[in-house]
């Protein structure tokens, strides 16, 4: 029967359930990942922030949260142009783990 | 007219529920509407408290501030006794009074809300009322509900209540001169002037939209776009 | 869970109920769908407690839904509950007790308002006198009318005729309370238990008999959301809700759930319908649903009362299954009968749903 | 030198300045409402940022201050004043006539079952900082399983920053010792998930940002930045926590096999039945209030009364010992001053 | 000419004849396969190539004067570069003469000519006619003797190689070392061989005088078998290990030269001109001392060498760590004696990455890019305006973003020169794509300098002008802008300052100019700014600078140095530039500011903002 309406899945991020396998993988390839602070340096210097939202501290969370789709979304416009590896004060290299993620993960967000 | 914040601080909701956030996300966490909709109570208390006046108006011309259930759930636990919940409330009455309510699919929905609630109220006294419930529009209400319209003198006696009675008891007929006493409070409270401007607003979209009252007020009632509820579109 | 550690927080937040003398005001959504639950208020505290609970035909809607609709300005509102503050005043009462917990919050909220903005109060009478040239107290006291059966719920234990108690087993019912969000949420102080674990129907459950379970969702809205549910085009967040609550109950198996707001019944009754209609789940056994019940239906049922004169044939969800834990004799037959037995039809069954 | 110097509390900041004005040639007189020395410190384990033993700095300070007169088990039932001196009467009989009081009163641990909403108190698996000390002090916590859990929270700011329960100050030492309590479990759990609920991470003191940075980099300790909403409790009596993660805008919930409520500093009773009995202001932050907040934090708006550590507000070891060491000098200065 | 043995044949040629014919095939096949790796277009070049008379000569002389005189290495040492050109060009010699004598004096070898040559001594006597050789006696002596001493010179350079100024040297392979001994044992075996023999074939100063000696211990010449042996034994092994050594540089440079002078790049990380150069390292470790990373010692091992002696053993985990962490300073590659291109190389490595996904830029719309920067575009009809002077599109980079000092004193400058101006990327525009190119992403990066050609193309501007070195180099190399000249900042100022259009005040100010990376190997930019600096104040020179200038350490080349792990780098490059103790040091890259300015102990500023303080 069509009521017109249907349940929404929740939006809410159910840690118990993130699959970490491939962040950990990313973790053993760059483990300075975890050093992020959030800060957001690196999203406002990011010229790639403009066109498709890429900030490298939102990657790094939604890798965690298991939002791998966004994470390929907002990567799509990065030049790779190094400006968020020179700003990040806790010196993690950015440019490689870009290239890194783009290794491990996929873009289908499988 | 003054500044949109200097307005919206002018009412009584906003002055109690916004003192300064911090950002914590605790209303966010609990938040009904944060679960499935696209929405973050935290950042709507963040754009208020930023004095914006763009941001702010983007905000009241929004969808983002309709989505809230004012369940209230977030005034309980915010740690600077804000209450977004109240904020919203004001932010919705100033974007009734403004208009803005018709730039954003579910600010329209103000106006079958209007049409249906304030026309209950003044013509029955009673908010939700049987003969405008319609199973049609309720299907989810039931077979039991539809039963029960089908029914309703029947219904209603069995189980002893006075339906369009006269005298006190359940669903009683409210005599003609209290319904006056509501329609004197709604004239001189700014009652029927909302109405009158919800209703002025809405008929300038609904012919901006190309529609008559009926379609608009259809629509409204009826039509949800893609990108409101966090599984649309993903 | 830690009972001691609740019983510890529930001495927090005590009020004190006035025992007598109380001007009750009605539920707009309450009339509509559960009309026997508040026949049966009155019929209880009235009939068979003996107390003073006094009625107007002139009181009104509180324009609570309408004013969380966002439809009626802040005014209105306060100037419509100051016409039935006026009411009370006029019938000589002090004591205000509401059916709904939409109005109960209303008045609170309203009250707390004018206590913090004196200048709103003055305003507003100025508006009513204008409007209706009335005048009015503020009530001494104002209660929700689960505050009353909480209060009254040790004299109705002791007239009680069934407990909540699983005939077949001997258990203890498993009993989910679902309290309404702005019963404490706004206001813990105004409630009975506070707002994380709130007393006032977990202490009627416990009074009769019965077990109340916690789960992770228990605070969890009901989806109302008021607008969210009032327009179609918002009902998913309404059902989405609820069924959150229920997947999070479902664990624990709960035999009935009790609520104490006008709304929560309703879409916890009617939102188990709609699952099962289009998810084809069903939370209570054998394809049926769980029974979401209101205080005064629950304390009649215990106290004896014919299933059909308290109108839960209204209810969506199928009660026989509880009535029958409980022991509780009904006539199959009666259950869609008009007065005297008339024969009026009977609702369509459900595709899913397990209806009798 | 016979003027007799009252210090009321026995925590590190009464025995410290004990010490000191033993060195002076005081003979003080320690009054400790427990019955042994040491106060909080003494209940903790190990102490941020080098892990030093709580137990061997209170040994030093106790051993330090042996020399002086110390009164266990002894409250202070009434205080007289007189013309220049203070009356002191203690509660096993004895009074003690006197000039000069140092007040070491020290702080109370936020009651973290008023924040209904954590469940302390009423879920099993929730436990405050303080019980995660005394498990690591003692082994011994049936709340605490010894073969591993899968996931365990901290939150940060139970009853700081927090205008509901009546503190909107912050508590400061709370964000390291989550910090430090989060290492300490990892080191014992090495597989363990550890999360930790903050609002800000206030890591101000010498060498937090190494432990904060550690603690992401070494141990893998996932910080969420959100406050904690709300907790509940599963079938399985394991706690489900709600947050907001505010970085992404989005709720976030986490089921937990073991839950740390970082409660905070909150003014002892004491201190406020103290400050009542001498008669001393109480600041807005509900801490005793000093003369001055920025030149003069250990003196009382009263000659003759000091103050040593968080009996003023919120204070980490280091700070508490620096002013327990500066009163003691105060006390010397004035007491010449007197003569 | 009498011959000894009427065969002409001793068993102990064969070691010699097998190592020889195994070499021999074996180059020659690698060879053809090399050649046919080669993309068609590029090995038509190279066919074309060798039939072009200017192109054949050059490279007729670049094989005499680079395999065998070994001129790169005599202008870095000359101690070194005779080590080198002694054992080259004397055994070239020593080959060269021999096979003169044995075509003099005989004839009709048929199969003996394969190793005839080469032990001639045994097999003939002395007699009147080869009397008349004795300057050819006198040549093969003598350049035995050159030979010798660049053997004696080897062995010492094993031992201290700071003598030839080397800091550091390769560390052999095995087989590496077993060509090494046997080389170095060929020519004493040679000389000894022939010395037992000398009075019976014939010989000089050497092998003669030898000979006198030996005889006094040995009489009987059937003892000068072993001898033979063992020299044939020695080159038998020499060859059979040759393809497996570094000392496959030596056929391989012969094939290197003639395609790098027929104008062939890089393609294949592994096959064609790649192939050519890893087999042409001769393991000098020249890079080694060169590359900047070495101030630490766990990064020896990824230089340039050891990658080339990866990629020949395919160890993949490897090649990727080696190159990944290099800063493609590009120093390896101005200093290689053998010209491997160490930093191509490695963008090539980079290249074979494979990644699940990647960027694509299809989604920006250039236009609302454009419309920020279109000032020299009339509105109505999209014309360029026409004015006589100059229209300056600046594009500042991403990079110079993070030293705005260097934007605005640029901006500053113009204005002051009188140049009309329009700035690209005012807030924000499009990489350039040279990081990404470093990366071996070059799809990417061709995407991205295709966006920004339609921005620029449509801005009506006549010149673009860079600030950062690193977009210079690829908008040098990859973009195609008709019409547009392309300067770096260092150019237009160097010219506008000898012009005089930006008058400069001198002052005694000490300035030491630090060649960036991109700016000086990469695109050869070295005396503009000098110029210009030298107008300002006194302009001094770091210890090494120019083509060897040292990499900031900074540098977006290297994808997996930690921030950490730059410090060392960047702290040499200052020690370096701090010899003649200048008073500021100045450079042209933001990238370089930034990273001096993070340890520097005196100020660092960019040229414009030196020009621009000091003019009016």
């Amino acid at each position: 029967m069509d009521f017109g309406f249907k349940i929404s899945p929740s939006s809410a991020i159910n840690l118990d359930n993130v699959d970490t396998v491939k962040f950990e993988q990313l973790h053993d390839m760059e483990p300075d990942v975890y050093k992020c602070m959030a800060c957001g340096s690196c999203t406002s210097t990011c010229p790639a922030n403009r066109f498709s939202g890429m900030s490298m501290r939102k990657v790094i969370l939604a890798l965690q949260r298991g939002k791998e789709k966004d994470v390929v979304s907002m990567m799509r416009n990065c030049m790779l142009c190094g400006k968020c590896t020179m700003v990040c004060p806790r010196g993690i290299n950015t440019r490689h783990l870009i290239l890194s993620i783009c290794r491990i993960y996929r873009e289908d967000g499988k | 007219m003054g500044k949109l914040y200097d307005e919206l601080l002018k009412d009584y909701r906003a002055k109690e529920g916004l003192k300064t956030c911090i950002n914590c996300g605790t209303c966010t966490a609990i938040c009904p509407a944060a679960e499935f909709y696209r929405y973050d109570p935290r950042k709507v208390m963040d754009i208020v408290q930023s004095r914006d006046e763009d941001e702010i108006e983007k905000l009241l011309k929004s969808d983002f501030i309709w989505y809230c259930g004012e369940c209230m759930s977030c005034v309980t636990r915010c740690p600077r006794r804000n209450g977004p919940g109240l904020v919203i409330m004001a932010l919705r009455n100033l974007s009734a009074r403004l208009g803005y309510f018709t730039c954003s699919e579910k600010g329209r929905q103000l106006y079958p809300l209007t049409r249906i609630l304030t026309g209950n109220i003044l013509n029955y006294g009673y908010c939700v009322y049987p003969d405008t419930f319609k199973w049609e529009d309720h299907k989810e209400s039931g077979p039991v509900w539809k039963w029960h319209l089908e029914h309703i003198e029947d219904t209603m006696a069995r189980v002893g209540a006075n339906f369009k009675g006269e005298g006190p008891g359940v669903l009683r007929k409210i005599p003609r001169e209290s319904l006056d006493e509501l329609k004197s409070i709604f004239d001189v409270t700014g009652g029927t002037e909302r109405i009158e401007t919800v209703e002025k607003f809405s008929r300038a979209k609904a012919g901006e939209m190309g529609m008559d009252m009926d379609d608009y007020f259809r629509e409204t009632f009826e039509h949800a776009s893609q990108g409101h509820l966090n599984s649309d579109g993903d | 869970m830690i009972y001691q550690g609740k019983q510890k927080i529930w001495a927090d937040y005590q009020k004190e109920i006035p025992d007598d003398h109380w001007f009750y005001v009605r539920s707009c959504i309450r009339q509509n769908f559960f009309p026997g639950a508040e026949k049966m208020f009155l019929e209880i505290c009235r009939g068979l407690l003996k107390k003073d609970f006094y009625e107007t035909e002139h009181h009104t809607t509180c324009g609570g839904i309408a004013y969380h609709c966002d439809t009626i300005p802040q005014e209105t509102v306060m100037t419509i509950v100051a016409r039935q503050f006026a009411l009370m005043t006029e019938a000589g009462y002090e004591n205000y007790v509401a059916s709904c917990i939409t109005s109960f919050g209303n008045y609170i909220e309203i009250l707390e308002t004018w206590k913090e903005f004196p200048e709103l109060e003055a305003k507003i009478r100025e508006l009513l006198w204008k409007a209706c040239k009335r005048e009015f107290n503020k009530p001494k006291y104002v209660a929700h009318a689960s505050d009353l059966i909480y209060k009254y719920r040790n004299e109705i234990a002791a007239r009680a005729k069934f407990r909540l108690v699983n005939r077949h087993t001997g258990e203890p019912l498993r009993a989910v309370e679902h309290i309404g969000c702005h019963y404490a949420k706004m206001f813990p102080s105004r409630s009975i238990g506070g707002a994380e674990y709130p007393y006032v129907l977990s202490g009627m459950i416990e009074a009769w008999g019965g077990n109340v379970i916690d789960y992770p969702e228990r605070r969890h809205c009901c989806g109302y959301g008021f607008r969210q549910y009032h327009v179609k085009a918002n009902r998913g967040y309404s059902i989405s809700n609820t069924y959150k609550k229920f997947e999070s109950m479902e664990p624990y198996h709960p035999d009935f759930i009790l609520t104490n707001c006008p709304g929560c019944p309703y879409f916890m009754d009617r939102w188990q319908y709609v699952i099962a209609e289009t998810e084809g789940k069903t939370y209570g056994e054998n394809g049926y649903g769980i029974p979401v019940l209101t205080y005064e239906e629950l304390a009649s049922l215990v106290l004896g009362y014919d299933p059909w004169d308290i109108g839960l044939q209204l209810h969506q969800v199928a009660v026989e299954p509880l009535l029958d834990k409980l022991g509780i004799e009904y006539d199959p037959s009666a259950k869609y009968k008009g007065l005297n037995r008339k024969d009026i039809m009977r609702p369509e069954l459900p595709g899913v749903l397990r209806c009798c | 030198m016979k003027e007799n110097i009252v210090i009321i509390g026995g925590g590190i900041a009464g025995l410290e300045a004990a010490g000191q004005l033993l060195g002076l040639g005081y003979k003080p007189i320690i009054i400790e409402k427990s019955d042994r020395l040491g106060g909080h410190v003494a209940d903790w384990n190990c102490l941020f940022p080098d892990m030093t033993p709580a137990k061997d700095v209170v040994g030093r300070l106790i051993a330090g201050a042996t020399e002086a007169n110390i009164f266990l088990n002894t409250e202070i039932s009434f205080v007289n004043k007189l013309k220049d001196s203070y009356n002191i009467m203690l509660s096993n009989g004895i009074s003690i006539i006197t000039k000069i009081i140092l007040v070491t009163t020290g702080f109370s641990v936020f009651d973290a079952s008023k924040k209904e909403e954590y469940g302390y108190g009423v879920y099993d698996q929730v436990i405050t900082n303080r019980d995660l000390e005394h498990w690591f002090n003692t082994g011994n916590d049936r709340r605490i399983d010894d073969c591993g859990m899968n996931a365990v929270g901290f939150v940060h700011c139970v009853g700081s920053r927090d205008e509901k329960a009546k503190n909107p100050q912050c508590s400061k030492v709370c964000c390291i010792t989550a910090v430090k309590q989060a290492i300490e479990l990892k080191q014992k759990f090495p597989e363990t998930m550890v999360y930790c609920f903050y609002m800000d991470l206030r890591m101000f003191g010498k060498k937090y940002e190494d432990f904060y940075i550690g603690a992401q980099r070494d141990y893998g300790i996932r910080f969420i930045r959100g406050r904690v909403s709300e907790v509940s409790e599963n079938i399985d009596g394991r706690v489900i926590v709600k947050a907001e993660d505010t970085l992404s805008g989005k709720p976030v919930k986490v089921t937990l096999d073991l839950l740390v409520l970082m409660a905070g500093m909150v003014c002892n009773p004491d201190s406020t039945k103290v400050a009542n009995m001498i008669s001393l202001p109480i600041d807005s932050d509900g801490f005793l209030k000093s003369r001055d907040n920025v030149a003069d934090i250990i003196d009382s708006p009263k000659d003759g009364i000091f103050y040593a550590g968080a009996c003023t507000g919120p204070k980490t070891v280091p700070e508490t010992l620096a002013e327990a060491r500066a009163a003691a000098l105060k006390i010397h200065l004035y007491n010449k001053t007197m003569q | 000419m009498r011959e000894r043995f009427l065969t002409g044949y001793n068993d102990f040629v064969l070691p010699f004849v097998f190592g020889m014919l195994f070499v021999l095939t074996y180059c020659l096949i690698g060879m053809i396969r090399l050649i046919m790796q080669l993309p068609a277009k590029d090995r038509k070049r190279f066919f074309l190539s060798l039939i072009t008379p200017k192109i054949l000569f050059k490279d007729i002389k670049d094989i005499f004067l680079k395999c065998l005189i070994h001129v790169d290495l005599w202008k870095r040492n000359k101690l070194l570069g005779y080590m080198h050109s002694s054992i080259a060009f004397g055994w070239f010699m020593i080959i060269l003469v021999g096979h003169i004598e044995v075509f003099l004096y005989t004839s009709n070898l048929g199969i003996k000519a394969l190793y005839y040559p080469i032990f001639f001594r045994y097999f003939v006597a002395e007699t009147e006619s080869t009397m008349k050789g004795s300057l050819i006696f006198f040549l093969m002596d003598f350049f035995l003797l050159v030979i010798l001493s660049g053997i004696a010179l080897a062995i010492i350079k094993r031992v201290r190689s700071r003598f030839f100024g080397m800091r550091r040297t390769t560390n052999p392979s095995f087989l590496d070392l077993v060509g090494l001994y046997s080389l170095w044992a060929i020519f004493p075996l040679r000389l000894l061989a022939e010395s037992f023999t000398a009075d019976i074939s014939g010989g000089s100063f050497l092998t003669k005088s030898l000979n006198y000696v030996f005889t006094e211990f040995l009489s009987n010449h059937a003892n000068m078998l072993p001898a033979w042996w063992a020299y044939s034994c020695a080159l038998g092994i020499f060859f059979c290990v040759l393809p497996f050594t570094r000392y496959m540089h030596i056929p391989t440079e012969i094939l290197l030269i003639p395609l790098r002078n027929a104008g062939i790049r890089i393609v294949n990380a592994r096959k064609g001109l790649a192939k050519a150069q890893v087999y042409s390292c001769p393991s000098c470790g020249l890079c080694i001392d060169a590359c900047p990373m070495g101030v630490m010692k766990s990064n020896i091992k990824d230089t340039t060498v050891y990658l080339n002696r990866q990629i020949r053993r395919n160890n993949e985990a490897r090649i990727e760590e080696i190159s990944d962490k290099c800063l493609l300073c590009a120093k390896c590659t101005a200093i290689c004696p053998v010209g491997v291109e160490g930093d191509k190389l490695r963008i090539a490595q980079r290249s074979m990455r494979r990644y699940n996904f990647g960027p694509d830029y299809s989604n920006i719309d250039t236009s609302v890019l454009s419309e920020q920067c279109n000032k020299f575009v009339t509105n109505q009809n999209k014309n360029v305006s026409l004015t006589d002077s100059k229209r300056v599109l600046y594009f500042s980079g991403c990079m110079t973003a993070l030293t705005p000092a260097i934007r605005k004193a640029t901006e500053s400058l113009l204005g002051k020169a009188g140049i009309e101006y329009e700035i690209m990327d005012r807030d924000g525009g499009i990489c350039c794509g040279r990081p990404m190119f470093m990366a071996g992403r070059f799809d990417q990066a061709e995407q991205m300098v295709r966006k920004n050609t339609e921005i620029i193309l449509g801005s009506g501007a006549d010149t673009l002008l860079l600030s950062c070195p690193i977009c210079y180099k690829i908008f040098r190399e990859q973009y195609e802008l008709p019409g547009i000249t392309i300067i770096h900042h260092t150019e237009l100022f160097g010219d506008l300052v000898s012009s005089g259009r930006l008058k400069v005040r001198k002052d005694d100010t000490k300035y030491v100019f630090h060649d960036p990376c991109e700016l000086g190997r990469g695109c050869g930019i070295y005396e503009q700014p000098r110029q210009a600096l030298s107008a300002a104040g006194d302009l001094v020179e770091a210890a090494k600078n120019r083509k060897e200038s040292i990499c900031c350490g900074g540098s977006l080349g290297s994808l997996t140095l930690s921030f950490e792990k730059r410090k060392a780098m960047t702290e040499n490059a200052l020690t370096n530039l701090t010899a003649a103790s200048p008073d500021t040091i100045v450079t042209a890259c933001p990238l370089c500011l930034n990273t001096f300015g993070r340890y520097a102990d005196r100020p660092v500023e960019d040229i414009a903002q030196v020009l621009d303080r000091k003019t009016n």
